[in-house]
């Protein structure tokens, strides 16, 4: 790993993981429930990007496969968040 | 990062008492998840913390522990994780059940217990 | 031919899966071709009472959508994080647009919900029960009759060569 | 004669009983016959079994049954046993007989029978134990045989609570003596009496004696009746009078003053004894008697009597002295004889007149002249009066009472109180028999009297005679069996004694002489007294009523202990929950002392930001949703969310894939999990105004104490782990054999489907049986009044205007509405959702995967369905049958794991079949690919069990027929 | 193992560079923006250009590394693009329903409102 | 493979086997899964005896039977351990399994869903518990258990069911978690799970991680201290016992006995009086415990009216004996208290299947009025004024049940002549006469409390008995099914058995308890027994560990 690419990553995360902090904040904010779960919603982007630069980091590709769960599971919760607050039941 | 993460687990069993500990049902159900963090984590952090060590051999690498994370650890976890989401399954749904019979969503039962 | 449709309801799902699991196999060897030929074949007999056929034609119009796509997408990543930035110094003229519809294939509209979600500045919010018209809500629209007709000969117009 | 079997004897009463009781229970002169004859059998054998057990001679016999604890079938007869043995059988006959006249025709003789051999079985083994814990076993024995005989009505509130009561201070006292044999027991070394009997001295010096001596005395003195535990017997009234007549003579009580003479030659002689023994006979003897003086009820007269009279045992045994106890086992032959056939003519004028009331009954002589005379004849026995036994043992007793040498004061205090307890009977003797057969005939009674039938009658007459021989010829009749049942009791050498009949005018004499005048002129008084309304209640001691004390004691230690009880437990969930976590922290502290938290000199993980970051966002979202799960719940799911997205980076940071797909997997299923049941739960709304009461508050922090407490030890723990160098951990070996042993590279894999399957097995089993719960509740599940209804946002869309904010249809290819575009999505993400969990499935074994998540991948997809589509659409297209699936998947995997049993290895062994196929070359199929198989069976049909069965119950709130087991469907 | 070319390495790192600015930039949208539907528009851009660049560097990096073709980064874009509209599709109705049912200002009314009487009638 | 060592894992896989089979036969066969669901308990007692026989005339290392599932050697992979003490449970488990299918077969699956597998998976998680010779997978069957028993309390549903099965669902999901602390803490002294491992290595545990072992040890203590129903940890057990269904209630019993047997497992494994620096750590607490318990139990059946919370609380006085009498120390004790085991759980079992029988004859008025409530009448004697003096037969069946009830109450109560007075006499002679503790304040104590259970329990089912049998009122006689008796006849039956070889069976616990208390061929045993070298491990072993 080169320091180039050390720093690249070191200064990604660091975005990422400002940006939780800002989704968080919206998260405990709201003010309204669909501010939240859709914070949700991106709090679980980040997080799989954040994997993902992991694996490119320890250049191993393990970590691919938690991020192409969260890539295609990730929305089931909101969706269903969503849902819910929209018909009061999630499964009709 | 030890302290952090020793105080992520603290933090988490913490929430989970306080909230195992509360009269509503659905309190308590949350309390128990969070609670199964904590102790999944807990559980973890009993093996040596490595990273980029996955237990996935590599051949010519030597089968020890600076070279791999434990996996014994990390196979409890995993049988845990999957037992702690049935009993909270299980227990969603016994406290749906006994919102039903009793109306109100108090752990006892009762609307105004003490 | 009833016996190659049965068990192969839908080629482009098939395909579609075969490099999916190609990708996912990070592989091309024989083994990993049969096997993706086997889950190819296999999973879309399995899912086929959940699944329509689907009613795609034109590879290339697909392609070429494709690729108009991706660029839309990049140009309008910018304005909208050109947007946000200046922020405090410039609203954008964000606005709800009601958009006639042609197109009525769901699958085409599920196409269409992806392309104004995955281009950033339209965010897709509601549909009317016969598919007549979409809501949408633009990030910077100042002409609301422009932005309808761009919107339709751009995006709309290749999903109904694609769909219909 | 040569020998007989003791086992036998004491077996063969058990017998009958089991067969009397399958007789028919109204052919009541069968049973009677064939009771008595049990009866006799017993009787015959043991009386010409006599010159065996003549001076000294013991007969032995021993069946070991727990010889680990010293507890043998050790039968022994000696005298004293003999004695008490002839007693118990012979009066058995007799009332075998009587009771076949007394029982009435309706009366269900067979149980009555049955329990009466149990009883008499149960007393010849309390007297003829050779070891002290088969004497408990039989002593309570006889207790419990009691309760049913005093129950024997037992629809009566009397016999009930009679009953009752015996059983529980007999029991009691059985108790006692158990404990106290145990010690004697343990300080002999032995239970067998043989070698009881012959360590006096060791017995009397050891530190437990005075223990063991109370033990043994409480056992013995409830039994017999004695102060302060006389008062169950007058309660035992209610049973049958034949009963009685057996209980009071020869039975139960006796089995009390039968263990303080069997115990005789170990344990008295000294201080404690006397006091305890002696003191306890005394009280009980003037106590019971005087009592009795104030009975109008004639049973309840003799009960007390009966009292009194084992209190005159008492008192004697526990003079130290030889020839008290030669006196006290003397009157134990005389009182069974003159009080059995007291209780059965009191029986008899019962049964004749219909009324046990004295002050109703009189002048009966002249209706039955035969029953009275005799009735008469047993009642001056009672009295003391010469020429009948009675009065024989009494100047025994008399004469020791003078001649005792002890403290003056006692020297002076016993003859006075032998005197006027004899005063006292002499009362309730005459007035037991006067007032009954003399004056003017009752005119008013229920039943006309006759006399009784003659074969009623012959029991008294016998034992009337018995007494009268007795009395008159007293060594002739009795001497040599006297000698020989005394003589064990006074351990080896009998003192001399002589039954003379006259022993000139001494002091005892002229005590009786007192005794009797003494006693006429009171009874002339009393009946003075009483017919002026006066002294009809006992004076000084008659609000003192040990039956009410014992029943407000019962009730007052039952009430006690319900208090004590709401005291130590609780209902409520939330103390509970408190204790325990409170209870492991203290007890977790305690354990822990004296280590000492230390830096530690293990290699510091590399310091990451961004996880720094992370894990304070984990931290925020972990509070966030312990503070809004009271009134947003929605907003608590989200933040649990959070928490569990941290929980699963945490795992993908520090190398665990493995733990990171299933945890996010779980994730997603947990909180539609969560969605599903929101909907079933009221709405909490925060109420601006409300403040919470100071008592709320306190509890909120302490248990905020209690959760920062956990929550530091918690993080004191794992940081102390994570800073000490690992131990010596047996996981090298899993990392080195995975892939030669376990045919995979990912070990954690290879863990859960080889090295530790059985843990895999059972967790499967888990998922499967909550799974088969929920859905079993659910059927079941009556949900809140006020959630039946639509949710509030489907009664918000307007009706009476199109919105595309529909249900999903049951036979549209798409959901329409707001729902088109989303159901199109989920259908095309089935297909990829299968070949991803394929992926997931295949690889496991190799690289991060396995059944598991394969198996919640497919679960989520078919989830994503119900969601887009609702529960209908779905169920028509599809037949998920959930609990197929999980019994498939654990029959695959048992069978998988039986199939290396058959091949004779260990259950679960991995083999791997090599196939060499066209196109793919060498394929290796583990048999653990069959197993995780197995997993991904019971994953899918658990997970989709569950959430359906919740899913249902939105579709089921409409059925109009809200029957629980129509609804819903077979899944 | 091969060693990655420094030029490719700078493709990766700037392509890692956009994807956080990118990132940040979303997220400073989704907290600074007023109003629901203002604020669903800057989280695109983690979802797509902070996800396609991320991947793409995947591609270019582990390509380099493995020296053969990786494209399977490229599945997150593509399995993004598929299911990311159903939250905001969802949402957004959601959003909007609530503004309805609250009677907010400049809320667009019902589409197909019109049309009800020859429409379907919506599910009871 | 030793075909003895197949046996072993028998009682675990033929009721999951069972359960698989019954999940595929609808909830309409009744009687087929009634018949299944027999066969299998029957098959499972089978194998239980055959172990126990095994273990029983084996001689030396042979005595610990050993499978090592998975042919992995110990300590790594997952050894199931059959040794004097499992084979022991395993048998008891085995007849109450029996006796509780043939009841249930009258027909209490009709109540719910799924009844039988959920029967079988019970049977399965306990079983599994007394074989395994893994921490780990003690904690999975732990909560096999678990899982089955929520199913099972809950069964037929309804309000009391529900609360109660909340309560001890939460109280048991809370010692699951605290199950999972422990064992991570040992996990993290000592590196391994496998227990004979972990004893092997307690006394190598330096000083300064003794704290940390300690500490370990005791929260793991509490989660078993929880299932064994120890006070204060026990206020659960009753609601949930009596609200559940008759035979669920029955089948329960064993489950506090689970507890109990881990503790005294994993106490005599880890902290063995030889072991120098923890010799018997927190005996002294066990024993306190034990006692605590033991007056709590006594007090709650005292101050209980109805039948079933008398069986209930016979279940914590029995917890309270078994834990005061294994922490007395005492070998003696310990297998005096190992009869006490097995007579209680038998007789508390067939209680609890009296229960709804018994209440079936009870009349209208006695249901109402608990007999103490009232001071009774002024002294009121005289017969003239009182119900005619004669007597009423009972009706066969009411005799029969009337009979069972009164062997249970001996048996319960611990009163002569049936097992349960051996046992309690065993106990007593055991406490007062070792000579390796003498008597001490605690002795005394235990022995009052002793006896004052017996008396309590006396009391209160007399009370019940007269409640029920001798009520003055019109009586119904209940119609009994066959098979409802069949099972109390088993259990009861088993008691009387238990009488008769009294002597075989306390020598047989005396050889457990002696075993007990010298770890070392538990120990010798699991490490003993190689796995067998075959097709996927040729080359065995391949990594030595230190
Ligand atoms: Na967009
Ligand atoms: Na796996």
């Amino acid at each position: 790993m080169s320091t180039l690419l050390f720093y690249a990553i070191a200064f990604t995360l660091g975005c990422y993981t400002l940006a939780s902090l800002m989704v968080l904040v919206r998260l405990l904010r709201g003010p309204r429930a669909q501010d939240r779960v859709f914070a949700l919603d991106l709090l679980y982007m980040q997080a799989m990007l954040v994997v993902l630069v992991i694996g490119i980091f320890h250049q191993s590709d393990l970590y691919f496969e938690v991020a192409l769960l969260i890539a295609l599971f990730g929305f089931v919760s909101s969706a269903g968040m969503a849902k819910f607050i929209l018909r009061g039941e999630v499964i009709e | 990062m030890e302290i952090l993460l020793a105080l992520v687990i603290g933090v988490l069993g913490g929430a989970g008492v306080w909230l195992v500990l509360r009269p509503r049902t659905f309190q308590v159900v949350m309390g128990l998840v969070l609670l199964s963090y904590a102790v999944n984590l807990f559980i973890f952090s009993m093996g040596s913390l490595s990273i980029d060590h996955p237990p996935i051999v590599t051949p010519g690498q030597p089968a020890d522990l600076q070279n791999y994370s434990d996996p014994m650890p990390q196979a409890l976890v995993l049988t845990a994780i999957v037992i702690g989401f049935a009993t909270t399954a299980l227990f969603l749904v016994v406290l749906l059940a006994a919102r039903g019979f009793s109306g109100t969503d108090h752990v006892d039962g009762e609307q105004d217990a003490p | 031919m009833t016996v190659l449709r049965r068990l192969l309801p839908s080629p482009a799902l098939s395909v579609a899966l075969l490099a999916i699991w190609l990708l996912l196999a990070r592989s091309a060897s024989a083994g990993h071709i049969v096997l993706g030929l086997i889950v190819a074949i296999g999973v879309p007999v399995l899912v086929s009472s959940f699944w329509p056929p689907s009613r795609a034609r034109h590879p290339f119009a697909i392609l070429r959508y494709t690729l108009l796509i991706c660029g839309d997408v990049v140009h309008s990543n910018l304005v909208v994080a050109w947007g946000v930035v200046r922020w405090r110094w410039h609203r954008p003229a964000h606005r709800f647009v009601v958009i006639p519809l042609d197109l009525r294939d769901p699958v085409g509209l599920a196409v269409l919900s992806m392309v104004t979600t995955v281009v950033p500045g339209t965010v897709w919010s509601e549909l009317a029960v016969d598919r007549s018209a979409m809501l949408l809500h633009v990030w910077d629209a100042p002409d609301e009759a422009d932005f309808v007709a761009r919107f339709k000969a751009r995006y709309e117009a290749p999903l109904r060569e694609i769909f219909e | 004669m040569t020998s007989i079997s003791l086992l036998a004897l004491v077996a063969l009463p058990f017998i009958g009983s089991l067969l009397a009781a399958v007789l028919p229970t109204r052919s009541r002169t069968l049973i009677a016959a064939f009771a008595g004859m049990i009866a006799a059998v017993v009787s015959v054998v043991l009386l010409t079994s006599f010159p065996m057990v003549r001076g000294g001679g013991v007969i032995r016999e021993t069946i070991h049954w727990m010889p680990s604890i010293g507890l043998d079938l050790a039968f022994r007869l000696d005298g004293f046993a003999w004695m008490f043995a002839v007693m118990i059988s012979v009066i058995g006959v007799l009332v075998c007989l009587y009771a076949r006249y007394y029982m009435s025709p309706e009366d269900p003789a067979a149980r009555f029978y049955a329990m009466l051999l149990a009883f008499m079985g149960a007393m010849l083994g309390v007297v003829m134990s050779g070891n002290l814990l088969q004497l408990v076993v039989f002593w309570e024995l006889t207790s419990l045989a009691s309760f049913l005989l005093i129950g024997y009505w037992y629809h009566r509130t009397d016999a009930q609570r009679g009953a009752r009561m015996a059983l529980v201070v007999t029991g009691a006292g059985g108790l006692c003596l158990l404990a106290g044999v145990v010690l004697l027991g343990q300080i002999v070394g032995s239970f067998q009496l043989d070698d009881v009997l012959a360590s006096g001295d060791r017995i009397k010096a050891h530190a437990w004696y005075p223990a063991t001596l109370a033990l043994i005395a409480i056992g013995a003195l409830t039994k017999s009746a004695q102060f302060p535990f006389h008062f169950w017997l007058p309660r035992a009234m209610a049973a049958p009078t034949p009963v009685s007549a057996y209980l009071h003579s020869a039975t139960m009580v006796k089995a009390g003053v039968f263990l303080l003479a069997r115990f005789w030659p170990v344990l008295s002689g000294t201080d404690e004894w006397f006091w305890l023994i002696g003191g306890a006979g005394g009280i009980t003897l003037l106590l019971g008697a005087y009592l009795a003086m104030f009975q109008n009820d004639l049973k309840r007269l003799l009960a007390y009597s009966t009292i009194s009279h084992l209190g005159l045992i008492t008192l004697l045994l526990g003079l130290n002295s030889p020839l008290a106890a030669v006196a006290a086992v003397f009157h134990i032959m005389n009182h069974a004889t003159f009080k059995a056939s007291l209780f059965m003519a009191a029986g008899i004028v019962d049964h004749e007149t219909g009324t046990r009331d004295l002050r109703r009954l009189n002048g009966l002589i002249r209706s039955m002249p035969r029953t009275g005379a005799l009735a008469l004849i047993a009642t001056a026995a009672m009295a003391g009066v010469p020429l009948l036994n009675g009065f024989l043992s009494k100047e025994m007793f008399f004469s020791e009472t003078v001649f005792l040498s002890a403290s003056p004061v006692i020297e002076w205090t016993l003859p006075v109180l032998a005197t006027v307890a004899s005063l006292f009977a002499v009362v309730y003797s005459l007035r037991f028999g006067y007032d009954i057969f003399f004056g003017p005939p009752s005119t008013d009674l229920p039943r006309t009297p006759e006399e009784a039938p003659r074969w009623m009658r012959m029991p008294i007459f016998f034992l009337v005679t018995a007494c009268v021989i007795v009395g008159v010829a007293p060594t002739f009749a009795i001497g040599k069996v006297l000698d020989a049942a005394a003589l064990p009791v006074v351990g080896g050498t009998l003192p001399a004694y002589s039954l003379a009949l006259w022993h000139g005018f001494n002091l005892p004499l002229a005590m009786s002489l007192v005794a009797i005048g003494g006693g006429i002129v009171g009874y002339v008084w009393l009946r003075a007294m009483q017919e002026r309304g006066r002294l009809v209640l006992p004076p000084l001691i008659s609000r003192w009523n040990g039956r009410e004390l014992f029943e407000s004691t019962m009730l007052a230690i039952t009430r006690g202990a319900r208090d004590v009880l709401n005291a130590c437990t609780t209902r409520h969930l939330q103390p509970q929950l408190f204790i325990v976590i409170a209870t492991s922290v203290v007890l977790a502290s305690f354990a822990a002392r004296g280590f000492t938290l230390s830096w530690g000199d293990r290699p510091r993980v590399p310091a990451s930001y961004a996880f720094v970051v992370l894990w304070i966002i984990g931290m925020i979202c972990a509070v966030g949703a312990a503070a809004t799960a009271k009134y947003h719940r929605l907003v608590a799911i989200t933040l649990m969310g959070g928490a569990g997205l941290v929980t699963c980076l945490t795992f993908a940071w520090f190398s665990a894939p493995d733990l990171a797909l299933t945890q996010i997997v779980v994730e997603v299923v947990t909180t539609m999990l969560f969605l599903l049941g929101l909907r079933w739960l009221p709405m909490r709304m925060e109420k601006p105004g409300e403040r919470a009461t100071l008592r709320d508050r306190a509890r909120r922090v302490r248990d905020l104490a209690l959760a920062v407490v956990v929550g530091g030890g918690l993080a004191t723990l794992s940081f102390a782990f994570l800073t000490r160098p690992a131990p010596q951990s047996i996981s090298p070996f899993f990392l080195g054999n995975a892939l030669p042993g376990g045919g995979g590279t990912n070990v954690v894999n290879v863990m859960l489907v080889d090295f530790r399957a059985f843990d895999t097995m059972g967790e499967i089993t888990v998922l499967g049986a909550v799974g088969l719960t929920v859905y079993a509740l659910l059927r079941r599940f009556r949900p809140p009044a006020e959630s039946i209804a639509q949710p509030d946002q489907q009664r918000a869309v307007p009706q009476e205007r199109a919105t595309d904010l529909m249900k999903p249809r049951r036979s549209d290819a798409f959901a329409r509405g707001y729902l088109l575009v989303p159901s199109v999505i989920a259908r095309l993400l089935m297909p990829v959702a299968l070949v991803v969990a394929a992926h997931y499935f295949l690889r496991g074994h190799n690289e991060p995967g396995g059944g598991f998540v394969a198996g919640l991948i497919v679960a989520i997809a078919l989830l994503m369905q119900y969601i887009v589509s609702g529960t209908r659409w779905v169920e028509a297209r599809t037949r998920v049958r959930p609990t197929r699936w999980i019994a498939i998947g654990l029959l695959i995997a048992g069978l998988t794991g039986l199939g290396s049993v058959a091949l004779g290895y260990p259950f679960m062994t991995t083999h791997t079949a090599h196939v060499t196929l066209p196109v793919l070359g060498e394929v290796h199929l583990p048999s653990a690919a069959f197993f995780d198989l197995a997993v991904l069976g019971v994953v899918v049909g658990s997970t989709l069990l569950i959430l359906t069965a919740l899913a249902h119950q939105s579709i089921r709130k409409q059925a109009p027929a809200p029957h629980p087991s129509t609804t819903g469907g077979r899944p | 193992m091969n060693d990655v070319p420094f030029w490719l390495q700078i493709v990766v790192a700037a392509l890692l560079f956009f994807s956080g600015v990118f990132v940040v930039i979303g997220a400073l949208g989704f907290l600074r923006l007023p109003g629901f539907f203002l604020r669903m528009h800057p989280p695109a851009l983690t979802y797509t250009i902070g996800s396609w660049c991320v991947a793409l560097a995947g591609v270019l990096y582990f390509s380099a590394l493995e020296g053969r073709l990786a494209m399977h980064p490229l599945l997150i874009p593509v399995f993004l693009a598929i299911t990311v509209p159903v939250t905001t599709l969802l949402l957004a109705r959601v959003a909007l329903f609530r503004r309805r049912l609250a009677g907010t200002s400049d809320t667009p009314p019902t589409l197909g409102a019109s049309d009800a009487a020859s429409g379907e009638r919506p599910a009871p | 493979m030793n075909p003895n060592a197949a046996l072993i894992i028998a009682p675990v896989v033929l009721p999951m086997m069972a359960a698989a089979v019954l999940l595929l036969i609808r909830d309409s066969r009744r009687l087929r899964g009634s018949l299944v669901n027999i066969f299998a308990s029957c098959a499972g007692l089978a194998a239980a005896v055959a172990i126990l026989w095994h273990v029983n005339h084996a001689t030396g290392p042979d005595a610990v039977a050993v499978h090592l599932t998975s042919n992995w050697a110990a300590p790594f992979g997952i050894a199931l351990v059959a040794d004097r003490l499992s084979a022991l449970m395993l048998v008891v488990v085995g007849i109450v399994g029996v006796g509780t299918s043939l009841y249930a077969a009258a027909g209490w699956s009709r109540t719910g869903s799924y009844f039988h597998p959920l029967f079988q998976i019970l049977l399965m998680g306990i079983n599994g518990a007394f074989l395994t010779g893994d921490l780990f997978n003690l904690f999975v069957f732990f909560e096999v258990m678990l899982a089955a028993s929520y199913g099972l309390q809950l069964h037929g549903s309804g309000w009391p069911r529900v609360r109660s099965g909340m309560h001890y669902i939460a109280i048991n999901l809370l010692a699951s978690s605290l199950f999972l602390i422990g064992l991570a803490i040992l996990y993290g002294v000592m590196g391994t799970l496998s227990m004979a491992d972990v004893a092997a290595k307690v006394p190598l545990v330096p000083l300064s991680d003794r704290g940390l072992l300690h500490a370990g040890a005791a929260i793991l203590a509490m989660a078993f201290l929880i299932k064994a129903a120890v006070w204060p940890l026990n206020a659960w057990l009753v609601p949930a016992y009596t609200a559940a269904s008759t035979p669920v209630a029955a089948l329960f019993v064993l489950m506090t006995k689970v507890g109990v047997y881990a503790v005294l497992r994993l106490w005599m494994l880890l902290f063995p009086a030889v072991d120098g620096a923890s010799t018997q750590f927190g005996g002294p607490l066990l024993l306190a415990a034990g006692l605590a318990t033991l007056a709590f139990g006594a007090i709650g059946v005292l101050a209980s009216i109805r039948l079933d919370r008398i069986a209930a609380f016979s279940v914590i006085v029995t917890s309270g004996t078994l834990m005061a009498s294994f922490a007395t120390g005492s070998i003696a004790a310990a297998a005096a208290a190992l009869f006490y085991l097995i007579s209680s759980t038998f007789a508390v079992s067939a209680l609890f299947l009296m229960v709804e029988p018994v209440q079936r004859t009870r009349s209208e008025r006695h249901a109402q009025r608990p007999v103490y409530d009232a001071m009774p009448d002024e002294d009121d004697n005289l017969d003239d004024e009182q119900l005619p003096l004669v007597g009423r037969a009972f009706p066969v069946s009411v005799a029969a049940l009337g009979l069972a009830f009164m062997a249970c109450s001996l048996l319960v109560a611990g009163l002569p002549p049936l097992s349960g007075f051996l046992s309690k006499a065993a106990i007593l002679t055991a406490i007062v006469g070792d000579q390796a503790h003498p008597a001490s304040s605690s002795t005394w104590i235990l022995m009052t409390l002793l006896l004052c259970s017996s008396l309590f329990t006396t009391i209160s089912l007399v009370r019940a008995g007269i409640r029920h049998f001798w009520a003055s009122g019109g009586r119904f006689a209940p119609r009994l099914k066959v098979v409802e008796s069949g099972a109390v006849l088993v259990l009861l039956g088993a008691c009387v058995a238990l009488t008769v070889f009294a002597d075989p069976v306390l020598r047989y616990t005396t050889a457990t308890a002696t075993y007990l208390h010298a770890p070392r061929p538990y120990v010798d045993a699991v490490f003993g027994t190689p796995p067998r070298p075959g097709p996927t491990k040729p080359e065995y072993p391949q990594v030595e560990t230190p």
